[in-house]
């Protein structure tokens, strides 16, 4: 027999003023099973607490309805106060008499009436309350980042600096990511390498972080500060700890007409290779897939030449096998390339090249030295045309969304080359020019201004070969639509930004939700942008949509510190209000039977399939689990369950249908 | 092997040649080519322009004449034609209120159960897997392929080839011992419907056609369309004065040159009715 | 959703031509990629992406020059621009229906005449014939617009060619064909 | 006699309109006293069973509402919610149940005076249809058993 206290509060006269807070208490005091009912000033009150909690202890309650204010708002402080008296807080629940009662209808009886409604709702309820014990995990305080751009180093470096210990996973032979590449940058044009490189090296040298370059992601199991994570490094086909980086090998490999990935192929390079000067590590792999000996058996040049005999043919892929506590995803994007763009001759006209190989062009580490050359004869371009929103913006292309960054690097390329190209003759056809972020208009403007870059507001329909030009059929729209042809040297197509091609896959692999352009989903556009739906996940930088680097860093540093706040603690206290199956004596050992729609309604992955096995080892009946962990607490598995197999602490389908049918049987 | 065949008004007039090659190289490959009776005009340009009933109620009468004949598979060899017949089943299947308003306009039952080959599909089909050891005269030559718009457009209907830059036609004449350029107006308008209403414009249009395969070296242009060919090798006194130079490459249609590759005759072939002298 | 019906932001000429040629007005976002690949937009009064705009705009007087432009004749359905929208924006089928409405309530451009008179004579060689008959339809076409020496250059070296019959081919079914017509003509007069 | 005073039970979710609710109060934005507000943490959990068994114990209306599309606290149980929504009024048709009786909304943290709305206009909407006494005439409770067994 359930004895329950109830606690009417006043709230000074926000709820005396419009409610007969003493016919509540009395009322209620009448109710089967309340063995106790007062009403008192202010209950959230040192005072009124102690008045909860001495009660408790004296009458030996086994529930509590506190009827005061919004639960959302003191939900906490009583359940506190029952605990410290002993009772299990989660045998508190509250009435809201304030802001659903007292703040919005006028003094009277049926005010009065809805009051003492509100409060037999929750004594009812309170009877099918269960002690509940706060979730508490193990955190295992060492990061997982995913990719080593500019996101992924600032993140490793912002965890590393608080003290924990991180692992950088690189699928690349170096770190660096798409930053790597850039020549200068907006809006600041600052040299990219310049700023770039002393983080790649603080990351290589720093005491907490492991980088595996080289590496990807094989398979992750478990759940929010207990995840084990398993690692497959790629043979790099040398010995790391040998190999000093001093690249004899790569100046005598024979093969040496490999276009270049970090060159964007306007340069080539061989096949054991380190995929440019600054890389980190510095250390070189050989590319088996164009390496002569894996292709046909025979050379072995850089095994000669080596002056410490670090090659290993034979080195084979290893697997690591991690504990991680939280993972942080920096995995960044891709860029379209021209063959997506049959419009503008599918890729077959070598001097129509997408931003990314402009970057090479301008940089002075690049194929060029810096000098904007064009691919096709190594001509200064007198005419160069840049088309914007390429493959962006276009719904019939699959892409209706803003890749975001192209309208400012599109400036800063036109900008570069009318530094470059005393006389050159800049077009730019745009849609729309999106410049929002701190002094990145007034860098538009200068390009315009200052540096006398052509804007066509208008969309290019076609670009062909003539007599050795580039014909760009564009059109003026504000100038009544205004045909324009431009006969140009170089065309550079601002490529549409998109999800890497894995991105799906490695999604699935972690559990994380991603968009419909495999871009993945932050766990709330607005106040969750760093999260994702699957807790000790993160997000940083591009990965999530196209972003520039400020962006990408800010982000970065935000995951870091949400993974800092999880490993500030070394145990994880979750309120239990999380779903459970239920659980029967053998043979049936749950009404669940296996249907799994839980599964699918889940929004986090929580449910897992439990296979129940009899001694032999046979499996005899496959029942969903909930994660406790994972489970975040919705109760929409609930809701699905044909056969009731599911319920959710705190929310149970007694204590729902208890309090509709004590709600109605009375009102 | 029997198939149907729609001429269309054009190659029955002005476009004779078209309609003599075409069946001089099915003869040649075994194929029996059955008329459709009593066809009428497609309608072309004009009748969609005018009015929209009337430009699927003409092509309709035409397929179902095909189906009550029991013809199973139609050659369109006029891309025009082709682009009417197809684009009138496509929206007919989409739209069973239509169907039902245009069978009874026709007052004849309209099925949609007709497939229609454009020139192209029907060489791939069944033409160009035998012509291994048939060509005894390979058309050695550069040839600029142009397609023209209604065969390529709209995509979403035709769904044949690529939209920019197609290739098939290149690969049957590849096969027929050319060697196709790369050239930019594969697919650029000629100027069609415009050829009498809006002569220089027609000049302008072809003439940047004609302009791009003549700087590319090609030998000769093939075509695949009446109208293209018409545009191409009637109005090149309007082309000459657009480009400002006599150019004198000549247009043949794809089964032309493909008959020549073959060894059939050249006066059987029609080579004779062009305008621009086929020295090829 | 995206197809719910919430055309209020339509007018009475822009539901029209959602209903009967999927062109929405407002999905056209003014790129112009259909002006700078038409092979005409430089004969148009209003090139294909400014006549986007005039119906957006939902203003009557825009939308009557719209009706009366030359534009909307001259173009050559060679389906160019909706090849190439980036909204899949049908141009050339709203092209269609335009110059249908135009034609019915009488606002055809003057300057399209003869691309009118063309696109007549062609269907009234059909309607007496069933086919097309070249000589007729230049002849026709000829008197309407009294063009009578253009082409003629044309005709002769046609004619030895043998690319113009002298006599017509007519198909038999000529009342069925006359009928197709009647049919489908109730709403155009000529 | 007095006025008809319809029973309204508002299910609504925890993160959305409770707070919602919450806010008409601190606004102090007054409203019809008719509605009894049952939380759940999100209109996922839901289960339309619930509405059945407040029409067989004497409802005469229902206001199921919880955030905005896109805007669930846990991401998408609300979506799963207006999913299952969508076969329950099938049900509804089959079983009898009136939908006019259920008013199905979104209302967010923020908009305190449209939950006042909400309530005003249904109680004035069930107001006009009246009693729900057909229904707990014919309701054979084919829920009672669902909730016992
Ligand atoms: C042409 C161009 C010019 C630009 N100019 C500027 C500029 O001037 N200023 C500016 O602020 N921004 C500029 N940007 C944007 C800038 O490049 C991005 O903001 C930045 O690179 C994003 O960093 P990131 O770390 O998120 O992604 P990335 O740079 O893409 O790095 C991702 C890293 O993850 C690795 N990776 C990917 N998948 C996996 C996997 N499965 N496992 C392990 N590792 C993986 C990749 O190899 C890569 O190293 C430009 C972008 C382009 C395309
Ligand atoms: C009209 C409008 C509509 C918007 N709509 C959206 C939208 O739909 N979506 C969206 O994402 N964003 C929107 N925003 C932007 C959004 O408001 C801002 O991004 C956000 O408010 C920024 O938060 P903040 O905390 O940085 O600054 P603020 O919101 O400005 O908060 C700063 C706080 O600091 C206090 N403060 C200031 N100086 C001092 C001082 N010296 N000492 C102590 N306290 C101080 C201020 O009183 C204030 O409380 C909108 C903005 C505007 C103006
Ligand atoms: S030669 Fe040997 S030590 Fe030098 S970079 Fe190559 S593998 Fe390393
Ligand atoms: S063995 Fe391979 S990597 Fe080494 S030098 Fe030869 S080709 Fe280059
Ligand atoms: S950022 Fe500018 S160029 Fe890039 S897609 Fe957006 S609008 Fe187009
Ligand atoms: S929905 Fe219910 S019965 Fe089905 S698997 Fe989940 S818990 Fe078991
Ligand atoms: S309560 Fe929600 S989060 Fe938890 S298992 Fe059920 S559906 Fe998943
Ligand atoms: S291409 Fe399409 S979206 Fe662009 S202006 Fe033309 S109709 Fe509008
Ligand atoms: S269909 Fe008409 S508007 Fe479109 S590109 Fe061709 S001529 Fe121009
Ligand atoms: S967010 Fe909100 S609060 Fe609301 S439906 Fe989902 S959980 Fe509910």
């Amino acid at each position: 027999m359930s004895k329950i206290g109830v606690f009417v509060c006043h709230c000074g006269e926000n709820i005396s003023a419009t409610v007969d807070c003493a016919r509540v208490a009395e009322t209620s005091g009448k109710l089967d099973g309340v063995a106790y009912s007062v009403d008192y000033k202010y209950m959230c009150s040192d005072p009124g607490q102690s008045l909860i909690k001495s009660a408790i202890k004296e009458k030996g309650l086994t529930g509590v309805v506190v009827a005061a204010c919004s639960p959302r708002m003191h939900e906490p402080t009583f359940r506190k106060a029952c605990a410290e008296a002993g009772l299990n807080p989660y045998m508190c629940e509250m009435a809201n008499l304030r802001e659903h009662v007292s703040w919005v209808h006028e003094k009277g009886e049926a005010t009065t009436e809805k009051a003492i409604d509100l409060v037999r709702i929750l004594v009812e309820k309170v009877k099918y309350n269960q002690s509940l014990n706060a979730i508490k995990v193990p955190v295992t305080k060492t990061a997982l980042v995913i990719g080593g751009g500019i996101a992924g180093i600032q993140a490793s470096l912002d965890i590393a600096n608080t003290g924990h210990k991180v692992i950088l996973i690189e699928k690349d032979p170096s770190i660096g990511g798409h930053m790597s590449q850039l020549s200068e940058t907006f809006p600041t044009l600052d040299c990219s390498q310049c700023i770039l490189t002393p983080r790649m090296v603080e990351v290589a040298q720093h005491p907490n972080i492991t980088l595996y370059s080289y590496a990807e992601l094989e398979s992750v199991e478990g759940f929010i500060g207990n995840f084990k994570v398993k690692i497959r490094r790629k043979s790099k086909s040398i010995d790391e700890k040998l190999c000093t980086g001093c690249g004899l090998c790569t100046t005598k490999c024979p093969v040496k007409k490999i276009p270049s990935e970090f060159n964007e192929g306007l340069g080539m390079r061989t096949a054991i290779y380190v995929p440019f000067p600054q890389a980190v590590p510095n250390k070189p792999v050989i590319d088996r897939e164009h390496c002569t000996y894996y292709l046909k058996g025979k050379c072995r040049i850089c095994e000669k030449v080596c002056p410490i005999q670090a090659i290993r043919f034979d080195q084979e892929d290893t697997i690591e096998e991690v504990e991680i506590g939280a993972i942080v995803l920096a995995t960044g994007f891709s860029v379209k390339q021209p063959d997506f763009f049959p419009e503008y001759g599918y890729g077959k006209y070598p001097d129509v090249i997408t931003g990314l190989q402009f970057e090479r062009l301008a940089s002075a580490s690049g194929p060029t030295l810096g000098e904007i050359r064009r691919p096709s004869d190594g001509k200064v371009p007198q005419n160069i045309v840049f088309v914007a929103c390429a493959g962006s913006r276009d719904e019939a292309k699959g892409i209706p969304y803003c890749s975001k960054i192209c309208c400012m690097y599109i400036a800063k390329h036109a900008m570069l080359y009318q530094h470059k190209v005393h006389g050159g003759k800049s077009y730019v056809f745009y849609m729309d020019i999106r410049a929002g972020g701190k002094n990145y208009e007034e860098f538009v403007r200068r390009a315009i201004e200052e540096d006398g870059v052509n804007y066509v507001r208008g969309r290019v329909s076609r670009i062909y070969e003539k007599n050795g030009k580039l014909i760009v059929k564009g059109v003026d729209t504000l100038l009544g639509a205004m045909p324009v042809d431009i006969e140009a040297d170089m065309v550079v197509l601002a490529t549409a930004g998109v999800a890497n091609s894995d991105a799906e896959a490695l999604a699935q692999k972690l559990h994380v939700s991603y968009d419909a352009y495999k871009f993945f989903a932050e766990a709330h556009p607005k106040l969750k942008p760093v999260e994702t739906n699957t807790a000790g996940i993160f997000l940083a930088g591009a990965c999530q949509s196209p972003r520039d680097i400020p962006e990408s860093v800010s982000m970065a540093s935000g995951a870091a510190v949400k993974v800092a706040c999880l490993f500030s603690q070394d145990e994880l206290t979750r309120d239990p209000l999380i779903a459970v199956v239920n659980r029967m004596a053998p043979p049936v050992y749950s009404s669940c039977v296996g249907c799994f729609l839980c599964v699918s309604a889940c929004p986090y992955q929580a449910i897992e399939k439990e296979e129940i096995k009899n001694r032999a080892g046979e499996v005899i009946k496959t029942l969903a689990r909930v994660n406790p962990g994972l489970c975040q607490g919705c109760g929409t598995c609930v809701a699905f369950c044909r056969t009731k197999s599911i319920d959710l602490q705190g929310y149970t389908h007694e204590q729902m249908y208890t309090e509709v049918m004590a709600l109605l049987n009375e009102y | 092997m029997t198939l149907g065949f729609y001429p269309g008004c054009s190659l029955k007039g002005s476009s004779r040649e078209y309609a003599e090659s075409v069946l001089a190289v099915a003869k040649a490959f075994d194929i029996t080519i059955e008329e459709i009776k009593d066809w009428n005009c497609c309608g072309a340009t004009a009748a969609h322009n005018m009015n929209r009933e009337l430009s699927f109620a003409l092509p309709a009468r035409i397929l179902s004449l095909a189906e009550k004949q029991g013809l199973t598979e139609v050659v369109v060899p006029c891309a025009a034609c082709y682009s009417r017949l197809t684009v009138t089943q496509y929206e007919l299947a989409k739209d069973k209120e239509l169907k039902d308003r245009i069978s009874e306009v026709n007052g004849m039952e309209y099925k949609g159960s007709v497939t229609i080959l454009n020139i192209i599909q029907m060489l791939d089909k069944y033409i160009t897997p035998k012509l291994e050891g048939k060509v005894v005269k390979p058309f050695d030559h550069k040839v600029a392929c142009y397609y023209g718009c209604l065969l390529v457009r709209p995509h979403e209907i035709l769904k044949f080839d690529r939209e920019e830059d197609p290739q098939s036609m290149d690969e049957v004449m590849l096969k027929a011992g050319a060697t196709p350029i790369d050239w930019a107006f594969k697919t650029e308008c000629c100027g069609a419907g415009l050829s009498i209403s809006r002569t220089p414009s027609v000049g302008k249009l072809s003439g940047m056609i004609v302009g791009d395969a003549k700087d590319r070296g090609a030998e000769a242009i093939i075509v695949a369309c009446p109208m293209c060919h018409s545009n191409l090798d009637m109005r090149r006194k309007e082309i000459n004065k657009y480009l400002g130079e006599k150019v004198d490459i000549p247009v043949l249609y794809i089964t032309q040159a493909l008959g020549l590759a073959v060894g059939l005759d050249r006066k059987e072939l029609g080579l004779n009715r062009h305008f621009v002298k086929v020295t090829v | 959703m995206s197809s719910d019906n919430h055309h209020s932001a339509l007018t009475e000429l822009g539901a029209e031509l959602l209903e009967q040629s999927d062109v929405k007005v407002t999905r056209c976002y003014q790129c112009g990629k259909c002006t700078a690949g038409c092979p005409l937009a430089g004969e148009m009064d209003y090139p294909p992406s400014l006549v986007m705009r005039m119906l957006q705009t939902g203003r009557p007087e825009l939308e009557e020059k719209v009706l009366r432009s030359f534009t909307i004749w001259v173009c050559l359905t060679c389906e160019m621009c909706f090849a190439r929208c980036p909204m899949s924006i049908d141009i050339p089928k709203m092209m269609d229906q335009l110059r249908q409405k135009s034609l019915l309530e009488k606002k055809t451009n003057r300057k399209a005449k003869e691309i009118i008179a063309f696109h007549k004579s062609f269907l009234d060689s059909i309607r007496y014939t069933g086919r097309l008959y070249e000589i007729g339809l230049l002849a026709d076409y000829k008197t309407r617009t009294l063009k009578i020496l253009d082409d003629m250059d044309l005709a002769l070296p046609m004619m030895k060619r043998g690319k113009l019959g002298i006599f017509p081919e007519m198909i038999k079914d000529r009342s069925g064909m006359a009928s197709i017509f009647r049919k489908t003509n109730k709403k155009h007069k000529d | 006699m007095a006025e008809f005073e319809p029973k309204i039970v508002a299910f609504v979710c925890n993160w959305c309109t409770y707070a919602g609710a919450d806010l008409t109060g601190t606004s102090r934005i007054k409203y019809a006293s008719n509605v009894r507000i049952v939380r759940f943490p999100c209109t996922g959990r839901i289960d339309y069973m619930l509405l059945v068994k407040a029409f067989d114990e004497g409802a005469d209306g229902i206001i199921v509402s919880g955030c905005h599309p896109n805007d669930c606290h846990y991401t998408s149980g609300n979506f799963h919610a207006r999913r299952r929504w969508i076969m329950f009024r099938s049900l509804c048709d089959f079983i009898g149940i009136d939908i006019r009786r259920i008013k199905f909304s979104w209302v967010s943290a923020a908009e305190g005076a449209k939950w006042a709305d909400i309530v005003n206009s249904t109680v004035a909407a069930i107001r006009e249809l009246g009693p729900y006494e057909e229904y707990q005439k014919v309701a054979k409770k084919p829920v009672k058993e669902v909730i016992n067994g």
